[in-house]
């Protein structure tokens, strides 16, 4: 079981961050994944994403440990963009590759909700005529919850 | 102890990053925040709600009431809104 | 709204298939996927899958306009191989945008689930000494019954 | 009608298409496989236990009290296993 972790500015490639995930994996016969993009609308030009550098990676760590200890899984890969992005620009890849589907996407699903509540990233909205920060939303928290009560 | 700041706290505060010594005073970091508060200015609005702050000691989230000790590096920040 | 079906002999690229699906569309800040592999083990040496063409098709697009039914989308992709496929080899890609991401993982397991229980495909291992055909999992009729209750 | 096999139950039949005259004693799907069981051999193995059989009549599935018609495409395979 590999976990890979990335923090960066870069944009990355999708298909090629799926393919070495299974590429000597002859039992994983499952990938989900999720990508995030930043979504348009209302004005908005970008988003700029800051985070808390060496906590974000412990605490992504600590998710995919969990996500391993709860489900079987061939792999994952957290790939989260900081800095600047523009609409339609990619954010965030989570792949998990497991022997079912099943705990595939169980698994894809935990790692982005405790993604979404835990990992020290703060995004600022640009709409031109100013910036503004992100308010944490409580669907999110309890996106997160549901995975205590199981 | 090396404190941080991040998103709007660190934008009202103006700095993201300081030194505070340790002080018995500063038993907790809620202690630690009603001590950075009570400096006013930028850090009277970063901390006047501490219920719309998150905290984290050596890289760790933890609560208000966590003991601090010399040498810890805590950080101040809103809720996260990453993914 | 795109849906894309392809039943197809040939290797797809995965990136490619996710970013097609969000190309012009900034409302789009999810993307689910979902690739199904041709997982080893037991001499396994490779899969055969046999379908009957029309209805594939036909029977897909039912259940991705019943996917649309439900959840808001933008775009749903799905690309389904047929013919010899060796250990390792790509089977099945489902791809599903949407605005949110809690509505792309459930059309895209709701997709995979149905894909799994309607779509006539049927697969023969190929195991050296012989082939057999994969018998039906009640698994799988338990996962697509699960939408019903909803 | 169309009839079509597929899977294992092309092959045991050992075709994968014919043509079957549409009558009044084939009213419905269930009644054409016990037509076709009746033939005996690989058509007798492949209708033996209907319940491992599924049925789609104009590619739509169906159960096997299905009523038939002439000029209908009715298709016989195995439960399915793609994905």
């Amino acid at each position: 079981m590999t976990t890979n972790i990335h923090i960066q500015a870069e944009d990355f490639d999708v298909g090629e961050e799926i393919e070495a995930l299974t590429a000597d994996q002859v039992q994983a016969g499952a990938v989900a994944s999720f990508v995030g993009l930043v979504r348009g609308g209302d004005g908005l030009a970008a988003l700029t994403l800051e985070h808390y550098p060496g906590m974000t990676e412990r605490e992504i760590a600590k998710i995919a440990a969990e996500a391993q200890a709860r489900w079987r899984l061939g792999g994952i890969t957290v790939i989260h963009r900081v800095g600047r992005l523009a609409v339609g620009a990619r954010i965030v890849l989570v792949a998990v590759a497991a022997a079912h589907r099943g705990s595939a996407f169980q698994a894809c699903e935990f790692l982005m909700d405790y993604l979404k509540t835990r990992a020290p990233f703060w995004k600022q909205e640009d709409r031109g005529a100013g910036s503004e920060w992100v308010e944490a939303r409580p669907s999110d928290d309890d996106a997160a919850e549901r995975w205590r009560k199981r | 102890m090396n404190v941080l700041y991040f998103a709007w706290v660190r934008q009202k505060i103006g700095r993201s990053e300081e030194v505070v010594e340790h002080a018995p005073a500063l038993r907790t970091v809620g202690e630690l925040a009603a001590f950075l508060r009570a400096r006013g200015g930028g850090y009277g609005e970063a901390f006047a709600d501490l219920a719309r702050l998150r905290v984290a000691v050596n890289q760790v989230h933890v609560r208000m009431d966590a003991v601090l000790a010399a040498g810890d590096e805590v950080a101040f920040f809103p809720p996260v809104t990453g993914g």
